[in-house]
């Protein structure tokens, strides 16, 4: 066992630290510094960047425009990223339908799309939960009706469908078969999101941005050509997406940049004349958070280091989602406490607040749906249960 | 030992649930921090008439004489459904610093109108060092002919914004951090020198950053001996976030038992599932808990003794920060998705909650102040 | 609303002072001042001193023997009884079995049990547990069958039976009526622990000490007038036990008492050439203790408050056990970090360690039962998710 | 980075996991803790003959040439079925310590029946202030003729009862909690002045009080520089706890989960409540991630940075303290009055937790030292 970097990783890090200094454009550096939140376009310039020096899908093989990397790359890589504190790419492309295609679509869907999605010419989101359909995701409703030209008729509402007015394309799952239970009926669409009566309404949350849409399809014309693999295998295929880059969902890299964003300004604050981070109590809970993410962090290692030698993802990989997004709650609650009264600000012109706690509010509100979202924790704990350790059902 | 309401505080209580079920339902938060006072005065002034605003002054103030409990038992109940309105920022932090720091005489002359719900007024004793703590400030104020002029800046002054009034602490003499040197004034925030910038507080309320330029400032009471002054005000403050809070949990909780009652997933009520049960329980015992430490303090709020004050403020304010944290984060997670909406009302009580557990000390501060006091090692 | 004592009632704690200074025998006293493991002859010998006060059984109403104080006097006694570090009175007699005969006795049997458990002349213990029935309690097999003459013959196997070894009677609850379910047909008995039949062994807890027992019983006669009340109905009887003195449960005064330990030993113990009191982060990690228990400790005085007027216990008072055996727990580990490398002893002689860290390890295992028994935590929320909050059954 | 096993470990995970399962069950150390020693000489031999004591020390001393994975991973299987043979006490902490403060000559000389399993050593480190810090210690030695003669009072040297050589840090030099002056001594047990008292461990082990009256030492390496050395000793030793520790978690997570799938109440195996369930996978979860933080910890214990040591170290061992204390507390409460006897073996699993939990550094010490680490603060 080793968890050292080799020389050609070492110089591997610093080429890509010397490249990240020049490609990052200056105001998105500064924001990056700042760790300030960034827009969609800015996100998307990021993205081209990324995509042109061929480097914005590491865990993407070769054929399909990724760099071969290995995973110690990889890490390594998004390790230089968290400590940039470049823009987080939409994962909808990139990390969700772009490995679906590639496992589940045909040779045409993967010329047609995939190249799209590495260049960021064609924004993703996803069409998954319903307002009667959230934790319990089989029980959707939407449904996709079979045409006598193949084509499907698409009708019903999703939300939670993040980002949905940015986006070029949605993947939908919806149901084909109307008289078989759950799962069994449920197809995966990939739908252009200009077609006919699809609506998109933004909606706030807590955070105050409006990160999520309800989005409804009233008859919305699919071509055959876009439905994933085989009707009535949607869920299937959506289920082996949950295991892609699992290690992804453990957000170590938010949370450590949340962190060290909260020490930096614990540096700076002055309480009874002395710096924040001083204080050996807060200090001590400071450190006991960052010792926690250590634990999530070789865990997260232990898993690329399996996945890496063609391992089916073990135990430790299930409970990534879990912990990770605690600590992503948990060390924005940090920050927060760090900024105090600066806390209180929410979205006031720049220099009100500092401007590195200037975002801290917004996520910290956002942020309580990361132990919801994508299977929200409960649900992981009772598949956990299941599956891992065997416990009986009622 | 009493734990009951008198009549009196029962027939108030009820009265003000009332108020805030019929004529102020979260919706109004809702449509007024759209706007930019973020109350409005004829609910202030409704109030006032009621004799909620005066209800723990003395009577030759224009209160009612009751004592800072009344008080408590009001903020609870407006705690549940969010009132706007800036009953703590003006009555509680405004008001009693007027009354403890002034002469009687210009007390006498001040408090009516805002008692009456007329004025609001705002205490600007924070600034960007020192976490709010009274004595860590550089505003300076000196003399010049027979009335002074402050220079400094102050930060996060709630309603300062829609304040007719400030309660500015200055330093008068000393260093910062020093105990003695501080000194309250009466700031007119239209004076000359005087720039009040609205800023938007994440609870949906508003507060004001105020900044003095040798702006002309009326000394209330004895020079440079306002810091024990206005920490009892802002223990009296901490107090009152306890006593707000618990609404806010009451509410939390209230809300989130109806959810899991009402919401179906898996083809039963998410209620019925065990693990959610347990979770709700939790949420029971820490409202429970944070009620009876927010009881204690509120007692111990008037109390004259300050280490006996300080026990059982510190202890409740760290108690809400426990509790009351925990339940609006997990009152939010069994709301599921819909929690996260701006469009909810949890998110709205999660807002608040971080206001109240922020300001006043922190559990840092007030863990650190409960362990400092003699009592914690009292027996040794 | 009132926390403060009036000159009466602070007459009243000082004569209680007074005479508790006076009547603790010297060498309990100096037990007590260590915090030492007291034996069952200690505690008889204090029970005894009190009896002969009495003071025994506070909660009593005067006619059977109590001394007719309100909740403000019972609540300063048990306040000075905690300061002194008395020995903890067995609860089975004076707090259990004592008033369900007041509420639920015959006179006869009121005459004959009451007055030899306030003497101490009569020690009991509790037959409530199986093997098979633990936080199923209703499942329990032990059977009365009733004879010609009207007597029964208890068989069973009870476990938890604590302190048996030392009972002269014990309380029973067995099954009268086999036909029908579970809570339906069971019957509640006084058992003399003498009667042929009865096998007693005592088993080591975790903590070291012989504090529970098995409890067999073959073919045991008890005699028709050492029913309770009406057969079939004991179930009713030991719920409504429950109620009684709830408040007790909570064991303020045992965690006050192990937090104050843990202060004067970490008053003592060098760190880095200071006492670990002055350390500022465990100092903050022991006051966050105090404050909870702060809390708890209002929460049951609001209970005792209530009940002096007269009203049911309130939801407040459901929390009692809940919280107060979390604390009870989280006290005694913050001892047994106060005391460090010292906490390693396991029943070795006088000096070993000092007297105060002496009985820490053996209670630090046994206090895990705290959650477990007298239904355990995860009962107590089912309990209250029914009642109080009223939520759906599955 | 890899965390593969190699073939050589896989055999040996496997060898031991073998010999724990079938030649030292739970009933062993039940058995044992009753005698006077604890542990079985006979065993300790076998563990030698097999290599695994001398697994990571130099071949030239007699052991493997191995690294401290192999260690740890021989120790986490032990942990499995709390093995009582003294491992972690004669030979990581006595046996490092005599490695790296003896001139390798002396070492070479003195550590080969070690290794072998015919004698057993005893670090004395600790003494009754300080919790064990290197440096602050009262004992003192002083050279005469050619040799030293050590007073003080050690507390708490495990397995010091049955050990045929004592290393025993004292001071040549400096006053207590001075950096140098530290020296560590071979003391025979058996030598004029030394008193060894057993002491039973709540664990079962057994440890000694050892007095030191003018007692003859014989000084291993460099008069006064200690210090470091037994700070590493120590960070060998937090490593091995934790790496004992995973491996008590492990067999608490299976055997709660066994009782889970097994024991009825109200009618159905107990594992089918949901609140129990979602307990058990909290029980998982802190069993992985303690297990992550122990492997970095068992790589970087062979780290010459200190630093790099000292922060993968302090890290496991406060994930030990929040992990493995939870793990033991609620796979307690999930067996129910059971746990809480003494016959079932969970109660065994607790005890050494808490041994493993205090010993090394504390929560508190390895926080503290972990923030004060330069590593803390980069990249402010």
């Amino acid at each position: 066992m080793d968890m050292s970097f080799s020389p050609e990783q070492e110089a591997f890090r610093a080429e890509v630290r010397s490249w990240l200094r020049e490609a990052l454009p200056p105001e998105l550096a500064i924001k990056a510094e700042h760790d300030a939140a960034f827009s969609h376009e800015e996100v998307m310039t990021w993205h081209q960047i990324l995509a042109a020096k061929g480097w914005v899908a590491p865990h993407w093989p070769k054929e399909h425009g990724g760099p071969g990397w290995d995973a110690t790359q990889r890490y390594i890589f998004s390790q230089e990223l968290e400590l940039m504190g470049t823009p987080q790419l939409s994962p909808f492309g990139l990390a969700m339908v772009g490995p679906l295609i590639m496992q589940f679509g045909s040779a045409e869907q993967q010329q047609r799309f995939l190249p799209k999605i590495l260049s960021g010419e064609e924004v993703w989101c996803q069409g998954y939960s319903e307002p009667g359909a959230g934790s319990d995701l089989a029980s959707l409703t939407t449904r996709a009706d079979k045409q006598a030209d193949g084509d499907y008729l698409l009708t019903g509402q999703k939300t939670w469908t993040t980002y949905a007015q940015y986006a070029d394309w949605i993947f939908v799952l919806a149901r084909t078969n109307q008289d078989v239970k759950q799962q069994a009926g449920i197809s995966f669409f990939l739908v252009d999101m200009k077609t006919p009566g699809i609506t998109v309404k933004p909606f706030l949350t807590t955070g105050g941005t409006p990160a999520f849409c309800e989005t409804w399809f009233d008859a919305v014309r699919v071509p055959k050509e876009n439905l994933i693999g085989q009707e009535n295998m949607g869920w299937t295929y959506a289920k082996a997406l949950l295991g892609h880059e699992r290690t992804l969902v453990a957000g170590v890299g938010i949370s450590a940049r949340t962190l060290l964003r909260a020490k930096r300004l614990a540096a700076e604050i002055q309480v009874n004349g002395a710096p924040l981070l001083e204080d050996p109590a807060f200090r001590a809970k400071l450190a006991k958070t960052e010792i926690k993410l250590e634990a999530l962090r070789v865990t997260v290692l232990r898993a690329l280091a399996s996945a890496q030698l063609g391992h089916a993802p073990g135990a430790e990989s299930s409970i990534l989602k879990l912990r990770g997004t605690e600590l992503q709650q948990e060390s924005i609650d940090l920050l927060m406490e760090v900024i105090g009264h600066d806390g209180l600000s929410w979205f006031n012109a720049e220099g009100v607040v500092p401007p590195r706690a200037e975002s801290a509010p917004s996520i910290f509100n956002y942020v309580r749906a990361a132990t919801i979202y994508a299977g929200s924790n409960e649900i992981q704990k009772n598949i956990i249960a299941k599956l891992i350790l065997g416990l009986p059902s009622a | 030992m009493d734990f009951e309401l008198s009549d009196d505080q029962r027939l108030l209580v009820r009265t003000v649930a009332d108020f805030c079920k019929k004529e102020s339902p979260v919706t109004r938060l809702r449509q007024l921090r759209e706007t930019e006072l973020g109350w409005e005065p004829r609910t202030l002034a409704q109030m006032g008439e009621l004799g909620w605003l005066g209800v723990m002054f003395p009577e030759e103030y224009g209160g009612l004489g009751g004592s800072f409990t009344d008080t408590a038992l009001i903020l609870e109940q407006l705690g549940m459904t969010l009132v706007p309105e800036p009953y703590l920022a003006s009555i509680v932090l405004g008001g009693l610093a007027v009354r403890f720091a002034a002469a009687p005489e210009r007390a006498a002359e001040l408090l009516p109108p805002l008692l009456a719900g007329e004025e609001v007024w705002a205490l600007a004793y924070a600034e960007a060092q020192g976490r709010g703590a009274p004595s860590d400030i550089e505003t300076r104020a000196t003399q010049r002919g027979d009335g002074y002029r402050l220079t400094g800046e102050k930060r996060w002054v709630l309603a300062g914004h829609g304040a007719s009034r400030l309660i500015v602490s200055a330093r008068t003499a000393g260093d910062p951090r020093d105990a003695s040197g501080v000194s309250l004034f009466l700031v007119d925030p239209k004076a000359p020198g005087v720039t009040v910038t609205r800023v938007d507080c994440m609870d949906g309320h508003k507060a004001a950053m105020v900044s003095l330029a040798d702006a002309p400032g009326e000394l209330l009471g004895e020079a440079g001996a306002a810091a024990p002054i206005l920490t009892r005000v802002l223990d009296y403050g901490a107090a009152a976030a306890c006593a707000e809070g618990s609404g806010i949990m009451q509410a939390v909780l209230a809300m989130t038992r109806d959810y899991l009652c009402d919401r179906a997933q898996f083809g039963v009520k998410i209620g019925t599932f065990q693990a959610l049960q347990h979770r709700a329980v939790d949420l029971f015992v820490e409202t429970e808990l944070a009620k009876s430490s927010a009881i204690a303090a509120m007692i111990a709020a008037d109390d004259e003794r300050p280490e006996e004050r300080m026990r059982a403020v510190s202890a409740a304010k760290c108690q809400l920060t426990l509790s009351g944290g925990f339940v609006v984060r997990q009152g939010t997670q069994l709301h599921g998705g819909i929690g996260v909406t701006d469009e909810h009302d949890i998110g709205l009580y999660f807002k608040r909650m971080h206001s109240l557990v922020t300001l006043f000390g922190d559990e840092t501060f007030h863990t650190q102040r409960f362990a400092s006091l003699p009592s914690f090692t009292a027996h040794l």
